[in-house]
């Protein structure tokens, strides 16, 4: 197998910018999810009659449908009920659906695994609703919770493999269109796979030291 | 009981059920100051409930509990302000694990009571020095075995200046030398005056420090007695097949 | 916009085409999931073993499924391996070999934690009983290993039925394509088709992952328990 | 050249004898470009393209069901003859040099240019209107349209998407100012979709539309030259014109179109 | 110690460590049939690894374990047939979840010791009968209370008739109450001369059960005294001091 390295050299550009584009894409849709996510856990934690309702209906909805679908349904669909995106928005507006209720759980689970006693000897020394979720359970929740926010962060970023479907020029559309193109389809896709490992391998591995030190290290150093 | 000190806490007929059953059926109980009161009873007899009544833990279905001039079993009790009064030390050492020992025990005293931070620090390296643990004060719980858990949980509820200290079986899941420096201290506190009731299954450290024994089952108070009476003489033979648990001379 | 659009979905034989998608999308899974069980079975066990070499290779044999997005394993199969290795897969060979070797690295890994994540005692005093490894396996560790493992494996085909929806992207005719189509056919006819369609194709997928989460949470909750 | 391919790449396509054993030959085509190719609502491959090629397979095996159409979107055209997922590409694939690198191009049926189309209310009629901030042209990926803009226009922004059903969306949701084509394509789908007009209706130079075969398959390709050269004689492509396009185009455009016998005029 | 029984395990010099750390150092002890030796000392001085030696689950580093003319601190040795000898309980009470409780129990005797069900079957019951849990055969380990679980424990070890039995704080986390049953199924083995080496922190239990007591402390035995003299004349200064931990009384 012959490699044109000439050609990769060429349209390695187009992959930086594919790869700034995914980034910014991940990055928004994991802000605004876990904004979500912070949200709507504290919502169902204290069980806020009927938006807990909905807020369970709407994690259990993001969950079991695939984006490609969400995708579609927002760029292609929602115009003809007079709704109009940009692509970026869409994109970010879908990512924010799916990552919001992964991060929801992540949040949930956080608060669950506080210990009743840690609540309890919290009350007992005096301390108010407030202070207690703020001195006592969000701190520890944040701690347990950190790695599944991480694992979810990453998997949003690998969601955004889909946007190319929604005419994105991220990393998959860029070398798919390149392929298109020039057919060059050994260069193309092995720029494709570095390119994600680039940008992943060292997350993932950052995540793992973190996950690590939090199971091990709980507190503190 | 003897007369003479100040009556603290008075509980009548106290009422608590768990939908429809009955955990506690009518408890009487007399505190006075600087008594100290050992709860005895078999298991699920209620013990632990009690305290948790007591500070609010649970709410309660019939019955007073009077405590300077307030009927605790009311509804618009405010308990955040009971809570600084009365302090409770649980079985699993809950030391919060996020926050050094210094934090833990200062959290209640700031937040809670304002005071201030000089003194207030001043007051638990004081409690920390008593317990023999003033250099682990940077320390987080981790690094701590659990009997110095345990001391640090009852130095944060002393530091909040209670009235009153509920102890749950504070040294059921220690090894037997942890047990003995937690109860040593406690023992400490009862020889200073401090007011307490502490719930346990140690019936050497009951006999020692309590003056008087609350024997419970199913519950309801069967018995209370002088320590030194009760271990020797119980009245009810429930107390007396309880007792016989904890002799093993008699196989 | 004088009609709701709706209509289209029962026009012809639209609607039967489209649960005949769905049944595409299901079916790839179904057959993934069992190859990826059977697969992951065997790499679970492989992975309990103390060999250094074996564990490095199997870990990234998983991390490479879990960084690299399944969308690009399918690009570089269903176009890469051609060139490279001179085979001819279809685009449902293709989802159903990525899917399947997906699907064992995943089940792979909830092996491994279901086997580690057995109580060190269980394993010490199914010694003490004089049992042998292989009996110690049999009897103690598989039987609660597959309990354990019960929940993470449904959950898994939940996520591997959502992720089948890719397949559109090479050239697979499932429900996605068809919903395509039948937007296309009817543009005129019914312009807002792309909303009714692809609404009803995210109804479609709830409905069949929906389930499938509830199972799962059973499982979890009863085996909390 | 039998010489290229060095014996090593023997079997990435099937020789006649081996479709005629198999009993049923592959074509390509697109599901979703009608009049060419596309699928009707009883699920069934309609259009210019199908038609011929169902010419084709039954001329070559006899009986026109034992085709098996596989169908493509327009930026995998190559890769799937390529990767031997079809004998034939007849998805309105037009000849460029580039592509004659990786495929081996018959003789053409059909010819034309590219074409631009805009919505009625802003109607783009020169290409220079593109180059404003903010005006997006559609293309679909992989098509010659996009290659031509890509290289002779860089300045213009392009909004690229997998499938023809998406380019028609996306300028029907007001995604982009006009959708760049092939001209056929264009003036098809303008005819049905009142509000829209082929604004630009050629440039770019003519192109010709013709079948592929994956490079070195001589023998098919040469197959597919008499075939062709055989249907001129009975005047086929006018009749597939008339059967296929007739309701689209009108007469008017039969000329423009057609490439009978497989020789341009 | 009486020479008069049948000399069933004897322990010569036993080393065992943890990488550099030397948790058992020149362990030497003797155990005659029908006797029953308690294992007393502080914690983390290497009771449970000793108790662990004996029945395989830790390799050894040097030193002599006499069984029936074997040495089991040799490589070779058959673990798997020694264990049907030397059984073991423990204190997680680690019966099997998946399965009922005569299952748990049947286990061992008829997949190791492929004996015959009938013949089994009916060992177990009398066994469970003789624990006052013949009724609960076919409930699951967590329909049963920790003092069930935990002579469910002890029926399964016995059930493979072993010739002696190592009990490793079984009682440790349980209630007084199920304590004290667990206990006097123990008592109960004495009574009938069955080998034993129990650890413990019941020091009633240990002095009523024991014919000799271990002292061990830091990795090695200090002292091996009837279990009488012990408790009232410690020879060691560290074992008097073990002891007075226990005693409230002095406080
Ligand atoms: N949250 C609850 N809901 C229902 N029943 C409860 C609850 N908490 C405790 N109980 C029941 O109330 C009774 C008293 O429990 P409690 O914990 O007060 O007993 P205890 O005397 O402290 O026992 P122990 O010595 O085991 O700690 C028990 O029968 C228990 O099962
Ligand atoms: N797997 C291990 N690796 C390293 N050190 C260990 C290990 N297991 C035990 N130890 C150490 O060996 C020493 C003896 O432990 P062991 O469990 O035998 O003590 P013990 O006397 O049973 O204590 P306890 O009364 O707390 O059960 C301890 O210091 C312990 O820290
Ligand atoms: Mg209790
Ligand atoms: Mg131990």
């Amino acid at each position: 197998m012959n490699f044109d390295w000439e050609f990769i050299v060429e349209t390695l550009p187009l992959y930086g910018d594919a790869m700034w584009l995914t980034v910014k894409l991940a990055f928004w849709g994991t802000l605004f999810s876990l904004v979500l996510g912070l949200l709507f856990s504290v919502v169902l934690h204290y069980k806020v009659p009927v938006i807990s309702g909905v807020i369970v209906a709407y994690v259990e909805l993001s969950r079991n449908t695939p984006l490609l679908v969400q995708l579609f349904f927002l760029y292609y669909g929602l115009p003809k009920i007079g709704i109009h995106m940009s692509e970026a928005a869409c994109a970010i507006v879908g990512l924010t659906f799916l990552g919001g209720s992964y991060m929801t759980e992540a949040f949930r689970s956080g608060i669950e695994a506080v210990s009743k006693s840690q609540v309890e000897s919290g009350l007992s020394i005096g301390l108010s609703k407030v202070q207690l979720a703020r001195y006592v359970i969000l701190p520890q929740a944040y701690a347990i919770s950190i790695p599944s926010l991480g694992a979810n962060a990453i998997f949003l970023l690998k969601e955004t493999s889909i946007v190319g479907a929604i005419a994105l020029m991220d990393l998959m559309n860029v070398a798919k269109d390149l392929i298109g193109m020039h057919y060059k389809t050994a260069e193309s896709l092995t720029l494709l796979v570095v390119s994600y490992l680039v940008l992943i391998l060292p997350l993932s591995i950052v995540l793992s030291w973190i996950e690590r030190k939090v199971r091990y290290a709980e507190f503190g150093d | 009981m003897g007369d003479s000190r100040e009556l603290l806490l008075e509980i009548k007929n106290l009422q608590k059920s768990y939908g429809d059953r009955k955990v506690l059926e009518g408890i009487d109980l007399r505190v006075r100051k600087g008594e100290v009161i050992v709860i005895l009873g078999p298991s699920g007899c209620g013990k632990s409930t009690f305290l948790r009544c007591l500070n609010g833990l649970e709410s309660v279905q019939g019955g007073e509990i009077q405590y300077l001039g307030r009927n605790l079993a009311e509804d618009q009790v405010d308990w955040r302000e009971i809570r600084q009064h009365i302090g409770m030390v649980f079985q699993n050492y809950d030391l919060f694990p996020h926050m050094t020992v210094i934090d833990n025990i200062l959290l209640g005293p700031l937040k809670v009571q304002k005071r201030d931070k000089t003194e207030a620090l001043q007051q638990a390296e004081q409690l920390l020095d008593r317990v023999g643990l003033l250099d682990r004060k940077d320390a987080y719980p981790r690094q701590l075995s659990g009997g110095q858990k345990q001391r640090i949980a009852i130095v944060r509820a002393l530091c909040m200046n209670p009235d009153i200290i509920l102890f749950d079986e504070v040294t059921a899941s220690l090894d037997p030398e942890m047990v003995r420096e937690v109860l040593d201290v406690i023992q400490e506190l009862a020889n200073q005056g401090m007011t307490m009731i502490i719930v346990t299954h140690e019936m050497g450290f009951a006999k020692s420090v309590g003056d008087f024994i609350v024997f419970m089952d199913q519950g309801k108070i069967c018995e209370i007695r002088a320590a030194t009476q009760f271990f020797t003489r119980p009245e009810t033979e429930r107390a007396q097949h309880f007792l016989d648990i904890f002799q093993y001379e008699k196989l | 916009m004088q009609n709701l659009g709706i209509e289209v979905l029962f026009e012809g034989s639209n609607m039967e085409r489209l649960l005949g998608g769905l049944l595409v999308t299901i079916e790839i899974s179904f057959i993934s999931i069992v190859l990826g069980t059977i697969l992951g079975l065997f790499m679970g066990l492989l992975r309990t073993i103390e060999l250094k070499f074996l564990r490095f290779i199997l870990r990234l044999y998983l991390e490479l499924f879990r960084i690299i997005p399944i969308l690009v394993w399918l690009y570089v199969v269903y176009f890469g391996f051609t060139p490279l290795f001179d085979i001819h897969i279809s685009g449902e060979v293709t989802s159903i070999l990525v899917f399947s070797l997906w699907g064992a690295a995943e089940i792979g890994d909830i092996v491994r934690g279901a086997l580690e994540s057995m109580p060190k005692h269980q394993m010490e005093s199914a010694k003490a009983l004089g049992l042998s490894s292989g009996q110690i396996y049999r009897y103690i560790l598989i039987p609660q290993a597959v309990r354990r493992m019960l929940p993470g494996s449904i959950n898994l085909a939940t996520r591997m039925v959502k992720t089948t929806s890719l397949v559109v992207l090479i050239g697979v005719i499932e429900v996605v394509k068809i919903g395509q189509q039948i937007i296309e056919l009817g543009v005129i006819k019914a312009p807002s088709a792309s909303f009714w369609v692809y609404g009803f194709i995210f109804i479609l997928y709830f409905l069949v992952c929906y389930p499938l989460s509830i199972i799962s949470r059973r499982f979890e909750r009863r085996w909390q328990n | 050249g039998g010489s290229e391919s060095n014996g090593e790449s023997k079997s990435k396509f099937n020789s006649i004898e081996q479709i005629k054993k198999n009993g049923k030959i592959k074509i390509g085509v697109f599901a979703d470009k009608p009049p060419f190719g596309y699928v009707d609502s009883d699920g069934k491959n309609q259009g210019f393209d199908v038609y011929i090629a169902k010419r084709f397979t039954k001329d070559l095996l006899g009986d026109e069901s034992k085709v098996e159409f596989v169908l493509v979107d327009a930026a995998s055209r190559v890769a799937y003859l390529e990767s031997n997922k079809v004998d034939i590409i007849m998805a309105n694939f037009t000849v460029t040099d580039e592509r004659k690198e990786k495929v081996d191009f018959a003789n053409p049926y059909m010819k034309l240019s590219f074409g631009i189309v805009s919505p009625d209310s802003a109607p783009i009629t020169s290409i220079d209107q593109l180059k404003e901030k903010g005006q997006r042209l559609i293309v679909a990926k992989g098509t010659t349209a996009e290659t031509y803009f890509t290289k002779e226009y860089p300045e213009i922004e392009l909004l690229k998407f997998d499938q023809y059903t998406e380019i028609f969306a996306a300028l029907k949701d007001g995604r982009g100012a006009a959708i760049a084509n092939d001209n056929t394509e264009l003036i098809a789908w303008a005819k049905s979709n009142p509000g829209f007009t082929v604004s630009i209706p050629a440039f770019g130079g003519q192109d010709t539309i013709a079948p592929a075969v994956a490079k070195g398959n001589t023998e098919l390709l040469n197959w597919i030259n008499t075939e062709l050269d055989t249907l001129g004689k009975e005047q086929f492509i006018h009749q597939a014109y008339k059967e296929t396009l007739n309701e689209v185009y009108g007469e008017g455009y039969t000329d423009e179109l057609v490439v009978e016998g497989g020789k341009l005029e």
